[in-house]
């Protein structure tokens, strides 16, 4: 459910860490200084991150990452992880090629 | 909750409003964005095919998308400090019959006549442009400063760059009302809160007309969901911007190597809603087919993920932008039918001009909320 | 390593054997099981050279989720290997971001 | 397009269990599953299963998913494999990817059953080669016949880190540690212990800080953490490995359902993203159901009694079954599973530290940090009985539930009594005849016979063996203790395979008579 949140508010300052360069997004190679990094551009919620930097957007469509990035996001905005409502999922479920999806049987 | 008047509230957190917000900031002006939903730009700003295109476009709409392309896209990375993937080479709008070629060059004159490049070229002459089409394209209309962008990251982009600026954005913050106060828009209502500014911006997509309602004013839109896919990174190929005489698909691919791709099935008139924009079971294939027979060396690109959005189609097809006199203080931006995100930028910075200036450098009348006529 | 005999499970059934390529050489394996099986068997770790940074990649899940373990097969990129059967002849390649050609990679 | 009563996703143990149940009343079904081979998780469990008969103890896992298929086709349910659910739309429509082909369908009720995927963690070099998931590794050596490695690092102490280590070395692997962040071993005690005594080490309150290796593992650095979850430096320790397994936990695969619109919520002891659901699995979206580890992560036991669950409240929400014949079921079905969720184990101790078990023995904390039984600690367990002549020794020391050891006794010496969950007991009245049933059947491998009047100065001492070569009679070794130490020579006396041990071989070896109590494996010289 949508919960009102006030975009301005103030996060403790941007402090790189020696894990920065750590890949957290397999397929898109996104690191956990990036993911850091745009939580303080303003992207508060894992919808925002993935459209941003595009975590969970590759061919694995986050089945991997999609816990881990909500833990880092869940700590640069001081919260429970449980309060970030993860990405809305779509079809296909697995990567399908263009002409198996475009051979429809009734 | 800290302090909720500004000179400006701006009700919808999409590309519209952000971008309004981003050259309202830079003006000097203290600005609220209110937002309905968990996240910006969750609506058509996140799911549309990237289209910065001037072709195809009806007249009234062309001097912003000639303008945006001029002066605003070529340089936007670097202002909002986000690389929105601006990539300007060119737009073919291909046809494979006669039929086609008769609705493309109609188009084609129309924007000649306001001064765009657009010009009719033949199947070869699209080929060497895009050598993987099909033989079954039998011409196209070429226009070569038409592009395509990121729709995602330029929206987060110009909210990013105004949040910079001191812009207020509130999400999960549901407006239900606009109050007049003494004669004048100035109260925002939303569930919870109220919120005060100089001039109102509605910018809220579809959910305009409800809220335009409340102060007595009726724009004739209607919900119309379209769909969209993205492929799996292929290997690069072209990159122009692509469309079709009969509307099939629309795409291109992008920075990352994905394609993506919007289309129809026909039936989006009649789509089922259970509360969120759900794709039907049917489009994704209907889709696909379309652009194989353009493209069949994609057949073997796998597509990851598919999504829906519903935009807010106007009656007419195009935007209102417009002043309302009739309720001072209130600007309407809303109504994009479809294709609001090529000239997003520009509209931005005509309504941050509309505010603050009280005039626009570009002439809107023709999108002014008060042109609805009868027939006859 | 394949396990020849098994305390539990016995002697695992096996298809026919059948040579593939890898990376042009001729490998041998079994029909039907997965490719990355078969390349796990000779000893092959590596599948893919990823994308942006050029980091080597194997099998990860190997249930086709977190494609990892995708290569080129029979020129298509992309392929998980660890749920694609293997066939008699079928080729296939290391994965440099997403081609075949090493000089194709990015940066 | 073509509809059916019923559709299931995913043919693992709930799924299965949920066709059945409705196919039984007379509704038509047919089940999706994206793998070549039908049971989900279960054929890749090669160990036997704990729990009462009804939920098929000491059945091996994959001889249960065999025994669920050949149930639901008796039912009449149409098993389709290699489909690929890709969608579920509005209306109850899936999309299915068969072939080449993408089919529509429609049923009057869904239940998904897609079960979980695995949770993963970071590390400096996690995405190097030879870091897989401990799924990954079951996959590979128990369905295709592929080691995964030559020497493996497990992290994680759950039941799923046990059991694979232990998989990991029937099929030839060493596995060098098991580590975990969390200060106690998380699984069953019987699955540590079963590793401790072949020698692995455990590692709690340790972290993996790196994967060492260019273009693969060829090594990894582990490292102690404080209470914060910290690394203490200087507390490094290095190990020679070429393959990395995670097993730290598993999340909910509830995408289909998310995408459906089905509410949802994150509770993080059901293991992530789960759908709201009612008592008996049907979500918010009507005619929608939801069954095993994607409405929350436990057991393929307690998986099979939801599916089953699931397929009745479909099976009467369509007509095919009255409500008083539902609610007769779905009462035994809850008893069931209920019966299950007890004991140290249940959802109601998670992340506990209970000190005592319901029998008011000391719970031992060697065994939680260490994963095995000090030798002072085991004496005081109502399995562990000193008689003369031959008898069983019963390691059993948590409430679980589980007790095949009970039935399998021909001469009634073994008693757990109506508390599934309860730690078996010696019965002094009655005489053990050494045949060994208890140790064969014990899904924990915790049951021992012990003789220390075997010869003059000589106990023998009967060990459950799951591994090749199996040793041969008159075979000289070293005899374990609990800790995996070697403590003094053996001698394999007696080896017993039967049918009726299903593949547990029954080694009985000779050791001098104050290492009875000590020596729980043995290694051949």
């Amino acid at each position: 459910m949508n919960t009102i949140n006030d975009r301005s508010k103030i996060l403790k300052e941007f402090v790189p860490a020696n894990d920065d360069d750590m890949i957290i997004c397999r397929c898109e190679e996104i690191t956990k200084g990036e993911i850091r990094r745009a939580v303080h551009d303003g992207m508060f919620t894992l919808t925002e991150i993935r459209r941003y930097l595009r975590t969970g957007m590759g061919l694995c469509q986050g089945q991997t990452c999609s816990k881990l990035v909500r833990g880092i996001v869940a700590r640069e905005l001081g919260v429970s992880p449980a309060e970030l409502e993860p990405a809305t999922s779509r079809a296909p479920m697995r990567p399908t090629e263009m002409r198996v999806l475009g051979k429809e049987v009734r | 909750m800290g302090n909720r008047c500004a000179d400006v509230i701006v009700i919808g957190g999409g590309i519209i409003g952000n971008a309004a917000a981003y050259y309202l900031a830079k003006r000097g002006c203290s600005v609220i964005v209110l937002e309905k939903s968990d996240h910006l730009g969750d609506g058509g700003s996140s799911r549309n095919g990237g289209g910065v295109r001037q072709s195809g476009r009806d007249k009234r709409e062309l001097p912003l998308a000639m303008y945006g392309i001029k002066n605003l896209w070529p340089t936007l990375s670097e202002e909002l400090e986000t690389d929105v993937e601006y990539c300007q080479d060119g737009n073919l709008r291909l046809g494979k019959t006669e039929e086609h070629m008769k609705i493309l060059s109609g188009l084609a004159e129309n924007a000649q006549s306001c001064g765009l490049d657009v010009r009719m070229i033949s199947g070869e002459e699209v080929r060497d442009i895009c050598p993987y089409l099909s033989d079954e394209v039998i011409g196209a209309s070429w226009c070569p400063t038409d592009g395509h962008a990121n729709p995602m990251l330029a929206t987060l982009g110009f909210y990013k760059k105004a949040r910079e600026l001191g812009v207020r954005f509130i999400t999960g913050e549901e407006v239900t009302a606009i109050r007049k106060i003494r004669g004048k828009a100035r109260q925002v209502i939303t569930k919870e809160n109220v919120y005060e500014g100089e001039n109102i911006i509605l910018a809220a997509g579809l959910k305009s007309r409800e809220i335009a309602d409340t102060v007595g004013v009726d724009i004739p839109m209607q919900p119309a969901l379209l769909e969209c896919l993205v492929t799996e990174a292929e290997p690069e190929m072209f990159g122009q911007m692509l469309g079709t005489a009969e509307a099939d698909f629309y795409g291109h691919q992008t920075k990352h190597g994905s394609f993506v791709f919007g289309g129809s099935s026909n039936f989006e008139g009649f789509n089922k809603d259970n509360g969120t924009p759900v794709n039907s079971s049917i489009t994704a294939s209907c889709i696909c087919r379309g652009i194989m027979k353009y493209f069949p060396s994609l057949s073997d690109a796998k597509i990851v993920r598919t999504w829906a959005g519903w935009m807010d189609l106007c009656a007419d097809k195009v935007p209102v932008i417009s002043k309302m006199e009739e309720v001072p203080g209130l600007i309407l931006a809303c109504g994009f039918s479809g294709h609001g995100f090529g000239i997003a930028p520009a509209v931005g910075e005509q309504l941050s001009e509309m505010v603050v200036d009280g005039s626009t450098a570009l002439d809107l009348t023709a999108l002014r909320y008060d042109r609805f006529q009868a027939k006859i | 390593m394949r396990i020849e005999e098994h305390p539990i499970l016995g002697r695992t059934e096996k298809g026919k054997e059948v040579s593939f390529f890898y990376d042009g050489k001729p490998v041998t394996g079994f029909e039907g099981e997965p490719i990355a099986a078969a390349l796990k068997a000779a000893g092959v770790m590596v599948h893919r050279h990823t994308k942006k940074y050029g980091k080597p990649r194997g099998i990860f899940c190997a249930i086709g989720r977190c494609t990892d373990c995708v290569m080129v097969v029979d020129g298509r990129p992309n392929v998980r290997t660890c749920v694609t059967p293997l066939k008699e002849g079928m080729r296939v390649q290391t994965q440099y971001g997403i081609s075949a050609e090493k000089t194709k990679m990015k940066g | 397009m073509k509809r059916y009563d019923l559709i299931v996703v995913g043919a693992g143990p709930s799924g299965l269990s949920a066709a059945i149940e409705a196919a039984k009343k007379g509704m038509n079904v047919i089940v999706f599953d994206e793998n070549a081979k039908p049971g989900g998780q279960l054929f890749k469990q090669i160990h036997k299963f704990f729990g009462s008969k009804e939920h098929k103890a000491k059945i091996r896992g994959f001889k249960i998913g065999e025994d669920l298929l050949k149930e639901a086709e008796d039912a009449g349910v149409q098993v389709v494999l290699n489909a690929t659910v890709i969608g579920l739309y509005l209306d109850k429509e899936i999309t299915v990817r068969i072939g080449d082909e993408i089919r529509h369908y429609k049923g009057d009720a869904i239940i998904v059953a897609t079960g979980a995927s695995e949770n993963m963690v970071t590390f400096d070099g996690w995405t190097l080669p030879g870091v897989i998931g401990a799924g990954a590794a079951q996959t590979m050596m128990n369905l295709h016949g592929v080691q995964p490695g030559k020497k493996v690092l497990m992290l994680g102490s759950g039941n799923v880190g046990l059991v694979v280590s232990y998989q990991l070395m029937q099929a030839g692997c060493e596995v060098a540690a098991l580590v975990d962040a969390a200060p106690r071993i998380g699984g069953y005690g019987v699955h540590a212990a079963k590793l401790a005594r072949c020698g692995v080490p455990f590692y709690l309150s340790h972290t993996i800080v790196k994967a060492e290796g260019e273009d693969r593992v060829t090594g990894v650095t582990i490292a102690k953490v404080d209470q914060n979850w910290q690394t203490v430096p200087g507390s490094e320790k290095y190990f020679d490995a070429d393959t990395i397994c995670l097993a730290v936990g598993l999340s909910p695969m509830s995408q289909l359902l998310k995408m459906a619109g089905c509410e949802m919520e994150d509770n993080p002891k059901k293991g992530g993203q789960v759908p709201l659901c009612d008592k008996y699995g049907e979500t918010s979206v009507k005619g929608i159901f939801v069954a095993g580890d994607v409405s929350g992560i436990e057991e393929a036991s307690s998986a099979m009694i939801e599916g089953r669950m699931a397929g009745t409240a479909a099976a009467c929400e369509l007509g095919f079954m009255n409500e008083k014949e539902r609610d007769e079921k779905l009462a035994a079905l809850e008893e069931a599973l209920e019966s299950l969720r007890q004991g140290m184990f249940g959802p109601e101790n998670k992340g506990k530290l209970l000190k005592k078990t319901d029998e008011g023995c000391d719970i031992s904390m060697n065994l939680l940090e260490n994963g095995y039984l000090g030798e002072e600690e085991v004496k005081q367990y109502p399995g562990v009985t000193k008689t003369i002549g031959i008898h069983p020794v019963m390691e059993c020391t948590q409430n679980i539930p589980c007790n095949p050891c009970q039935d399998a006794c021909p001469k009634n010496c073994i008693k757990i009594g109506e508390n599934i969950t309860s730690l078996p007991a010696v019965d002094p009245d009655a005489q053990c005849i050494g045949c060994g049933m208890c140790v064969a059947a014990c899904s924990g491998q915790a049951i021992f016979l012990v003789n220390e009047q075997f010869e003059k100065d000589y106990a023998s001492v009967t060990l459950p063996y799951e591994f090749l070569p199996l040793p041969e009679k008159g075979a000289e070794g070293k005899a374990l203790d609990r800790s995996g130490n070697e403590v003094c020579r053996a001698e394999v006396v007696e080896i017993k395979t039967s049918k009726a041990f299903d593949h547990t071989n029954l080694l009985t070896i000779k050791v001098p008579v104050d290492m009875a109590m000590k020596a729980r494996f043995f290694r051949a010289s």
